[in-house]
């Protein structure tokens, strides 16, 4: 699949699905340490976003992202609405008006969308949040860039190590959002957002094939 | 999961139209975004007080709009923050020309979205400002957490910003007051039984029949320690020595003391539990000088209470006794 | 069983401490035998309104004393009524030479209670008088069952009575009131979870968690039938149909409607339930002219509501806005 | 025992104990079909009784019931107090200055206090009330004292009817007090205060042994 704005959008759109199929589980990482409603809150989201999608796809992959931002922003809600909806206005804005995305452009994107999150929720890796699954993954994906990879094997590089990423939370005491109130409690648990970013880029990934 | 509703994702939308058939003569509701605003909205000349927060804490914050209170509450899915946009809209239809004080109870969501809405209003031309309330003690305010939530201060703080806002203060002056309570309340709350959220269909957390958690927030999220239950007399000495203890609440303050039920506690148990507090607090020569006791920040049905105090002065004991006609709270008029 | 409280056979009086403590401005607790009095005790020249019953229903009856309501609460212990040397007592105290009304709750025990009582009282020389209200539409008012019982109309009633009081009527107008509204107000009740009794220490009936039981009363008795759960439009549309079948509420009736918590059940889903019930009558073309919507009689943590429909006309509407001040009920002070 | 007024006070003691011992039996069986309350109130009103007596046992076995009468009409509350308040009042005043009982005293209160029952509460039999129990309890007791039974004997048929006569309440529909609210529904269920009636007598039974 090429990476212009109607890939973008198909792209999305699996996200949304993926979204949809995990909502439950989220939701259950969620009550385990927070309030349960990662998953719905999500999925309220990317629901809004395929709509949007229905409407109109923007005519490039950035405005595409802005749509996804925008939507986001005003459907989520939480903590995850501002962080991911940053994430993608960043991403977005970085890719101005590309036609087309490579592999460069990808890498790009994807750290522009790690240092919104980070911006604005002021984590760090190891304060057990998405940080800790976009980070490797952002890292990886320009490992593999530099190394010559497409955009194929640079999603599914930063898919991988946000697995790993999002995995390593289960070890960690929480530091920021509703899981630090928790304390050591927070312990033994997957961050509900790291698991999200997680799937989103395994999506991303899957839609790159 | 049973509860009175038709769909998880219209629970919002349908209980805001009860409130406004319910008081019609108060509060006017906007289903989307989903506002409850004062009926005679914008109010000229007045500061204007919002607030807002995840729903299922009901009275807060819709059952608080109204003269002397809020002038629009921004109710957001069940215990998620509401987002930007509705905030804003909310900041819009209130905007008396005075300015608007935003009051953001201190989570990370709720923190992001009204920042953001923040921005946006300003961008528009309007004096916005935010105060954030954070008078949970069981939460340790330090770099190791999001910091201390917001909880039951938040309604001292709504009544009193409010009363502020309706006696003709500048933005100055009642964001100043707002922080004065800021600064001076304390709470702390326990659970005995879980919330179930609409969307999830399963209690928050389990508890034993033996388990209280400890030091509870308003969202089901687990309380910072799990404790065995305990005779009433145990456990409120244990709420009010965790509460009178952080300010410190001094021999001699005068204080406001608010029992609060979390939602699904029995009101023979709030008193109790209201009786046993201020005979505490008597015993500590703290002198309780207002009070309130009621459901007014719950957790959908959870079982448990909070205790909060709030260090009055005169101004503060004044704006409190200032008349205020809400839906949840009325008094003087 | 968890529950915030120390001992079961200590509950009412260390609650009625509490209640005492907050409202201490309005009313004056009594320990032995157990009463809520008007702070201001006894009216000279007005009618004294006393009403009473088993406590585990707060705020009914002691959070509705003060100007305005009632003059006195009798609370006995948790779902049993008291005995008659409380009610008694209650009326010496306020009896202000105008003479009492005794405002009963159909129920066994109460009615042999509260009858004794005013037999009592007659004995002492005061003019002591009945009523009796039976509102609940769940129970066949037939020979085959003690009557129906009184529910969710109790709180009008002793709203209303208490206002007619008020204005200075006379016990007979006054009882003539309260015999109005008894005629004229019907309720039914849903349960969706029980009540735990603190000396049974064990929930009073148990639900299949997809099980309602319709008709339920407010100690814990089982209801008149249990149905599968359904949506609140299909529940409230039940509800509305049984209570307004019964008078019958007829199209262009104007009414009060009531939509009361049973105690547990969450604000958001009682709203919701009350604003369905608005769209229902609407439909029917019943004008709600008046509402209330809360927890005000309640089965301790119960989940669950009661739906109550009173037809107003002048005289009613104007005494239900009469000014009130209670701890659980006030306006136009 | 003697049927003096210190017998009967044993008696009455006997009965607090019995009482004390089925509180939770009592509070289960109101729980079926009622508000879980008759175990409680029974107790905490015999529990004055013995408080009663324990500062002064009255000079008469009419006495002895006149302050049971009265200590349960002001402690028990609920349907049970007055109705046995009152069985006990009518029984006491029946009973005159009379010193000590003989089995047709016996039977002359037994029927008084029954008669206060059904005047009070108004209740048939088959109305699946303590009147089930109370009233074959008197007839036994009326009989068997006419065959020349003593006290004893006249007890315990009063007792063994009450059993057999709260055990009837079960196949009934109640038709009065709190049961009723549930028609066919408190069918299959005995009647808490035929259950405690039938208990009481059984007390007064093993005191006359
Ligand atoms: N300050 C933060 N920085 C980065 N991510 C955060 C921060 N706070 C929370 N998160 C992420 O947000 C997730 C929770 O999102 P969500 O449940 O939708 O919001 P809320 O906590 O408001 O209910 C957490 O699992 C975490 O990954
Ligand atoms: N009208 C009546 N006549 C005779 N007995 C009655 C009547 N109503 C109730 N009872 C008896 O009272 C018992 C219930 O007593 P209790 O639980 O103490 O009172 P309440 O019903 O007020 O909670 C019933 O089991 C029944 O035997
Ligand atoms: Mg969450
Ligand atoms: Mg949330
Ligand atoms: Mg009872
Ligand atoms: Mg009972």
């Amino acid at each position: 699949m090429a990476c212009t704005a109607d890939g973008v959008a198909e792209a999305v759109r699996g996200a949304a699905a993926i979204v949809a199929d995990h909502r439950v589980e989220l939701i259950d990482l969620d009550r385990a340490i927070g309030d349960a409603d990662h998953g719905e809150n999500l999925n309220r989201g990317f629901t809004a976003v395929v709509a949007a999608l229905d409407e109109a796809v923007p005519g490039t992959p950035g405005g595409v992202l802005k749509t996804v931002a925008t939507t986001l922003i005003s459907k989520v809600g939480g903590a995850a609405g501002p962080l991911y909806g940053t994430a993608f206005l960043r991403a977005s804005t970085t890719l101005g008006d590309r036609a087309e995305l490579d592999a460069e452009a990808v890498v790009l994107a994807l750290r522009a969308g790690l240092e919104g999150v980070r911006a604005r929720g002021k984590a760090e890796t190891g304060d057990a949040t998405m940080v800790d699954a976009f980070t490797p993954a952002v890292a990886a994906a320009e490992e593999k860039a530099a190394a010559g990879g497409d955009v194929a094997a640079v999603l599914l590089a930063a898919a991988d190590a946000a697995d790993v990423g999002a995995e390593s939370t289960v070890d960690m005491v929480a530091r920021k959002g509703r899981a630090s109130y928790l304390g050591e409690r927070s312990v033994g648990h997957l961050d509900p957002g790291a698991r999200s970013t997680a799937l989103l880029l395994r999506a991303f990934a899957e839609a790159a094939r | 999961m049973k509860k009175i509703i038709n769909d998880p994702a219209t629970v919002v939308t349908e209980s805001l139209r009860g409130l406004a058939a319910a008081h019609g003569d108060l509060v006017r509701v906007v289903e989307d975004p989903a506002l409850v605003v004062r009926a005679d909205a914008p109010v000229a000349g007045q500061v204007a007080v919002v607030s807002g927060g995840g729903s299922g804490h009901e009275p807060l914050h819709g059952g608080f709009v109204g003269p002397g209170m809020l002038d629009a509450a921004v109710p957001g899915a069940v215990f998620t923050s509401p987002t930007p946009d509705a905030v804003q809209a909310a900041v819009m239809a209130t905007a008396g020309g005075a300015g608007t004080l935003l009051i953001v109870k201190n989570y990370t969501g709720d923190v992001l979205n009204f920042e953001t809405a923040a921005e946006l209003a300003a961008a528009e031309g309007l004096d916005v400002r935010s105060v954030v309330i954070d008078d949970d003690v069981a939460v340790a305010d330090s770099t190791f957490t999001a910091g201390r939530r917001g909880v039951g201060g938040t309604v001292p703080l709504e009544k009193i910003t409010g009363a502020a806002a309706a006696r003709g203060d500048s933005l100055d002056d009642v964001e100043a007051v707002a922080r004065k309570v800021i600064g001076q309340v304390r709470s702390i709350g326990v659970a005995l039984s879980p919330p179930t959220v609409p969307h999830a269909g399963e209690p928050s957390f389990t508890l034993a029949d033996d388990e209280i958690e400890f030091g509870i927030g308003i969202h089901g999220e687990p309380g910072r320690e799990r404790i065995p239950a305990e005779p009433a007399d145990a456990l409120v000495a244990r709420m009010v020595d965790a509460v009178a203890g952080d300010l410190p609440f001094a021999e001699g303050d005068d204080v406001l003391l608010f029992t609060n039920s979390m939602g699904g506690t029995p009101q023979i148990e709030l008193y109790l539990a209201h009786g046993i507090a201020e005979r505490l607090l008597a015993e500590r020569g703290i002198n309780v000088r207002r009070r309130l006791v009621g459901p007014y920040i719950t957790s959908l049905e959870m079982q448990g209470i909070s205790i909060t105090l709030l260090k009055l002065d005169d101004e503060l004991t004044e704006l409190w006794d200032a008349p205020v006609n809400t839906p949840a709270l009325r008094w003087g008029v």
